[in-house]
């Protein structure tokens, strides 16, 4: 069995697993194994990657998403009730309407991608995908790649903003303080009218 | 579609034993891993009583590893009331074959390569990332509460040492222009990595430590926790972790000689001895530290990791990027 | 053939991304649907990058950028998860339908 | 299946100790033999040694622990100066009898254990059977779909344990909460220590103190004897200020020992508790420059600074303040008995005080105290101390009427650990030298024998 | 039959992890199965009464989503870090001014308390 043919069934086998492993992410009850479900799909759609030379892709993928995974496993097992799925876990709503959005996504885009007749110009394989990559991040899709910088920046900012207790201007469950009316009263947490209306509210009823 | 000729892409020429058949390479990787790991022990067993200042017997200290295993496998495996069993089974298993990928992508000596893939460092770096998830999952599967909190720890020194592990490998790939470990290897003709970028090393090994969770970054296995995250493995189970952990440490081992160490490089003996002598060197500051530090407290060490590895390792990266221009 | 093959394997992982993120009740659940989504669009970016593209790098370019939508996705996705959860105790949907005065 | 049992039996044997009442002293020793490795979990153990005398209340958590231990396993007992087995009052065989084939061997015997455990692996000797009835809760088998005994996603008793409750944490989370009983015998907390807590992931929320498993009920043989017998019979009968001061050298070193292994430096506490085993007067140097190296180790002081300060505002309301004792004198209160004894006044004694409070000030105070009492022991020569001023243990005065330096120390836990972290709350806990025996003695009906040797006049005591 | 590298590597892979997997049926003294008590989890004597299974409260969620962001920036830099010494300075500029849009996030997360874990 020669090379080309080894990596066409491994195709199949991979893209095939990617895609039960997908299926089972929604159908088991723990949530650990939901998450680790979805880290082996896109494990066997890294491998995919690997296969059509596009290689720095597939690792850098696996590399995110092992990390990614694991955050999510640990999120879901801090909010959600019965984590380890010992009772039967199926919280789903709208479930008719779902399954037929996924089934039509699934055959629109399937069709789409069978009917459809794409070039065929394949990676020619002795070219560097890496170093490609690299010239046209720092050639013409600069612009880009500094743009992802700022993007990641306010990510990070706007996450620890919003999840952190203790911000700057009080905490997170006492609503954040509405400017006061005369400009030159101090702002700020201890500048605290009378209990206010809207905003977050919840907590103070 | 693809060319049907089949020409080998990655230019590795088939001379007689190419250790990138399938066969050799299980053996070689395997052969390395378990040769690593018992060194550790010994270099353990011997570290531990030269700080205790007791009296070293030759026999007890070569057989005592192969004495201990022998025990471990004859003990019975018990269990606990409702784990996860498949997971548990199935986090040695990610650990150790995450180590043996690792040794893989490291040219071993000069003509044997079993994976050296174009993009070695960055294999590394998934596997090593995919390690956080094998211990993760060896402390959550026990459905018991030292080591959920074990393995809970080991996420959050794993978020913070994967940083600097990767930049400090991304410094190293820069003179060699490319992020193949091979290349790497070569670029070190004349000149060490441990010498042209002196931060990188002990940055590599404090990662390192933090990943194999040995010595003062033991945060999963700890004494506190009464074992951490095996504090519930017995028998089988309880020795199959033990040799995970330690190939994790044989793999951080072999690449930070490869990486830093000048890999085969060396003037009189084989490159294959170099690489082993240099691998040992290594275990050997691993294993030492972790006799002499005492276990960091996880909160320091996580904003330590942020503010200071992260900036010097980028500072390593910009320095060692303005010397190859 | 194989391209054929891959579209529809993307799709597939798109459909069932499309069917967890709109079926599930609790809010990571349906950022793992999310996840999927984008996991068959990467998919089906590559398999286009590498047998009908002629492997422009912009194609690479693209999934690099999918990634870091996955990721600022997932960031954002989680600090809304606890931002809720501190304030309302809610993990699900349901609980946040009636928008208290 | 010969090479494997054969080298098997030749390994280092996985010890889980037991510390029952009166066996602390032994338990050092077992650490040092030769041949055996003590191990943090019954999981890894094959001997089970049971050490001192087996109260009553420590009997449940033995019997768990010993079914906790694998494969081959063996108990063995080891008692300590002739005291009873255990107290075993109610019909003839003893609470010890409740463990499965126990072997009766001489305390500190390296070779008597290496025989058990030989014999175990070669299968001359039968695994011990379990000791606690193999009766499952079945109330759950049958319930609920997958026959789990939940019912819904929340509710029921899946596979035999319920869900844990909910509880606010200052986080501003409602998140869930683990009542927990952390048992006699968990080995990183001084043997005997109950602790039942609430663990919020690794935070500890409230901390109740359980009831001391060596207090001894009317009719038990007294506690004891303590570690602290020297001080004890110091209070009754004239001693050498030396041995004195060398005991509470040993003392402070033995203790150095376990918070180095709990630290992950089990080498250099092996170390310490040598140099403790064979202590003298002229192991000074020695120890001062152990002191010096320790001072200088900034990964020890990297671990143990900050946490658990208990300052003299915490504790104050439990007398400890006025008492004195190393814990009282790291937090900046110079008290020490030995200031105003009689036999210390020309040995120009001045009370080490250190400041801070915490886990570190109380590490460099320990130490700091074991180098002064050599230095004292060198320089008292042979002078006697007469009995009558209260003795300064290494805890804390020790005199007639007046409680335990222990057990006021031990109502530090519930203020200290509450909110910590569980790494932290382990080094708090050992950075407070706690003894339950000797805290049992104010508790126990019958107190500890006044004179060492054995000839117990046991002297009814207030608890 | 040479499969290339990534084949190899997925080969040892496999081979690693079923050999670790084939460990469980290694022969040995297997005694009876565990009886209930022997399957309670460790507390040093006690008997939990709960799952140990719960809402375990991470308290470095704000480093975990800083870490998701932060990560992203490892992406960038290794195709930088191959083309590096062929397009010189410049290189060495935009990556500059990406690490330091980067560490910007970094400070202000350590100066905001996030690095800290949460109480």
């Amino acid at each position: 069995m020669s090379r080309p043919e080894l990596a066409g069934v491994a195709m199949w086998i991979l893209g095939g697993s990617s895609v039960v492993a997908a299926w089972r992410v929604f159908r088991t009850d723990s949530m650990v194994r939901a998450a680790y479900w979805l880290l082996a799909s896109f494990v066997a759609v890294g491998m995919v990657m690997v296969l059509l030379q596009a290689r720095f892709l597939g690792l850098v993928l696996v590399l995110m998403m092992a990390g990614e995974m694991t955050i999510m496993a640990a999120f879901m097992v801090m909010f959600m009730m019965n984590p380890a799925g010992l009772n039967p876990m199926s919280m789903v709503h709208q479930h008719t309407t779902a399954k037929v959005a996924g089934v039509v996504a699934f055959a629109g885009l399937a069709f789409v991608g069978v009917a459809a007749d794409f070039p065929d110009r394949p990676v020619d394989a002795a070219s560097e995908p890496t170093a490609e990559l690299g010239e046209e991040l720092l050639g013409d899709s600069m612009l880009i790649f500094e743009t992802a910088g700022v993007t990641l920046l306010a990510t990070m900012i706007g996450a620890i903003a919003i999840a952190g207790k203790r911000g700057r201007f009080g905490n997170a469950q006492e609503g954040s303080a509405p400017p006061p009316v005369d400009p030159d009263a101090p702002a700020g947490p201890d500048a605290r009218p009378s209990p206010m209306h809207g905003g977050h509210g919840g907590m103070h009823h | 579609m693809a060319t049907d000729a089949d020409r080998d892409v990655d230019g590795i020429d088939e001379d007689a034993v190419s250790w990138s058949d399938p066969l050799p390479a299980v053996l070689l990787v395997g052969a390395v891993l378990v040769a690593g790991a018992y060194a550790t022990s010994v270099l353990d067993t011997a570290a531990a009583h030269l700080v205790a200042g007791r009296r070293l017997r030759l026999g007890e200290l070569v057989l005592g590893p192969w004495r201990e295993a022998a025990l471990l496998a004859h003990m019975r495996r018990s269990t606990t009331e409702r784990p996860d069993v498949q997971t548990w089974a199935l986090a040695p298993a990610l650990l150790a074959g995450m180590a043996a990928v690792a040794v893989a992508t490291v040219p071993l000596a000069p003509g044997v390569a079993v994976a050296d893939v174009a993009d070695g460092i960055v294999l590394f770096g998934a596997a090593m990332a995919l390690v956080m998830v094998g211990v993760y999952l060896h402390g959550w599967s026990s459905n018991s509460v030292f080591p959920l909190v074990g393995g809970y720890r080991f996420v959050a020194l794993a978020l913070s040492y994967e940083m600097p592990l990767a930049l400090v490998l991304i410094a190293a790939a820069l003179p060699a222009e490319s992020l193949s470990v091979g290349a790497i290897v070569e670029s070190q003709q004349g000149l060490w990595n441990v010498v042209r970028q002196p931060l990188g090393l002990p940055l590599f090994l404090v990662a390192g430590m933090g990943l194999a969770s040995w010595g003062p970054l033991g945060m999963s296995d700890g004494t506190d926790l009464a074992g951490g995250t095996s504090a519930e493995s017995s028998g089988g189970a309880r020795l199959v972790w033990a040799l995970a952990r330690r190939f994790v440490l044989v793999a951080v081992a072999v690449t930070g000689a490869a990486v830093f160490l000048g890999g085969w490089h060396g003037p009189v003996l084989a490159g294959g001895l170099w690489m082993a002598l240099k691998t040992l060197v290594l275990l050997a500051v691993l294993v030492g530290v972790g006799h002499r530090v005492a276990r960091i407290r996880l909160e320091r060490f996580v904003v330590v990791a942020w503010a200071v590895l992260i900036p010097l390792a980028l500072i390593d990266v910009f320095v060692s990027g303005a010397l190859v221009l | 053939m194989e391209l054929q093959l891959l579209l529809v394997v993307s799709a597939a992982l798109f459909g069932i991304g499309v069917y967890g993120a709109l079926s599930q009740q609790t809010f990571v659940m349906i950022m793992m649907g999310i996840e999927l989504m984008l996991n068959g669009a990467m998919l089906a970016a590559v398999a286009l990058w590498a047998m009908s593209g002629a492997g422009a790098p912009k194609g690479q370019l693209l999934t690099v950028i999918v990634m870091t939508v996955m990721a600022v996705e997932a960031a954002l996705g989680f600090a809304l998860v606890i931002g809720i959860f501190r304030t309302r105790q809610a993990d699900m949907t349901e609980m946040l339908e009636q928008l208290k005065g | 299946m010969g090479l494997l049992t054969s080298a098997a039996s030749r390994a280092e044997v996985p010890v889980f100790p037991v510390v029952g009442a009166g066996g602390r002293e032994a338990a050092e020793a077992l650490w040092l033999l030769p041949g055996v490795r003590m191990v943090d979990t019954p999981r890894a153990a094959a001997v089970l040694v049971v050490i001192g005398r087996l109260t009553r209340a420590l009997l449940q958590p033995v019997l768990l622990v010993h079914d906790q231990m694998p494969g081959p396993r063996a108990t063995l007992w080891w008692p300590v100066d002739g005291r009873p087995a255990d107290d075993g009052t109610d019909g003839d065989e003893g609470l010890l009898a409740a463990l499965p084939d126990v072997v009766t061997t001489t305390a500190g015997d390296a070779a008597g254990l290496r025989a058990v455990f030989a014999d175990l692996l070669a299968g001359r000797r039968p695994w011990g059977p379990p000791a606690l009835a193999d009766i499952e809760s079945p109330r759950w088998r049958g319930v609920g779909p997958y026959g789990h005994g939940g019912e819904g996603m929340m509710g029921g008793v899946p596979y035999g344990r319920p869900f844990a409750e909910m509880a606010q944490d200052p986080d501003g989370l409602m998140l869930d909460q683990l009542p927990l009983q952390i048992g006699p015998l968990f080995p990183a907390l001084p043997p005997g220590l109950v602790l039942h807590l609430g663990l919020q992931g690794d935070v500890i929320r409230g901390v109740t103190l359980g009831d001391n498993p060596y207090r001894s009920w009317p009719g038990d043989p007294p506690v004891g004897p303590l570690d602290s017998v020297p001080f004890l019979d110091a209070r009754t009968s004239p001693t050498t200020v030396a041995a004195l001061e060398v005991a509470r050298a040993r003392h402070h070193l033995r203790w150095l020992a376990r918070t180095l292994r709990l630290h992950g430096l089990d080498a250099r506490g092996r170390r310490i508790a040598a140099l403790a085993g064979g202590l003298s007067a002229t192991d000074r140097p020695a120890v001062e420059a152990l002191a010096r190296r320790l001072g200088r180790d900034r990964g020890l002081a990297g671990a143990t600074a900050g946490v658990g300060v208990a300052d003299q505002a915490t504790l104050e309301p439990l007398g400890i303040e006025l008492a004195g004792g190393p814990v009282a004198r790291a937090a900046g209160v110079a008290i020490d008995a030995r200031t105003d004894d009689p036999a210390y006044a020309g040995l120009d004694f001045e009370p080490v005080v250190h400041h801070g409070g915490d886990a570190r000030a109380r590490l460099r105070q320990r130490v700091a105290e074991a180098a002064q009492a050599l230095a004292l022991a060198e320089r008292a020569g042979d002078a006697v101390r007469s009995p009558g001023p209260p003795v300064e243990g290494p805890r804390g005065p020790l005199a007639p009427g007046r409680t335990m330096p222990s057990s006021s120390l031990i109502h530090l836990l519930p203020t200290l650990l509450d909110g910590q972290e569980w790494g932290d709350a382990v080094t708090t806990v050992a950075s407070l030298d706690l003894d339950l025996e000797e805290a049992a003695v104010d508790q126990s009906a019958t107190a500890w024998p006044q004179t060492p040797t054995g000839t117990s006049t046991a002297s009814t005591r207030t608890p | 039959m040479s499969v290339g590298p990534f084949g190899t590597a997925l080969v040892v892979v496999l081979a690693t992890g079923i050999a670790v997997l084939a460990t469980r049926w290694l022969p040995r003294a297997d005694g009876p199965p565990p009886t209930a008590p022997e399957r309670i989890p460790f507390l040093g004597g006690g008997v939990p009464e709960v799952h140990a299974w719960s809402r375990f409260h991470i308290r470095y969620y704000a480093m975990a989503l800083l870490f998701l962001a932060f990560d992203m920036e490892m992406v960038f830099m290794y195709p930088w870090a191959v083309v590096f010494a062929a397009e010189g300075a410049i290189a060495l500029m935009e990556m500059l001014m990406f690490i330091t849009i980067l560490l910007l996030g970094i400070l202000y997360a350590w100066r905001e308390g996030a690095l800290s874990w949460a109480s």
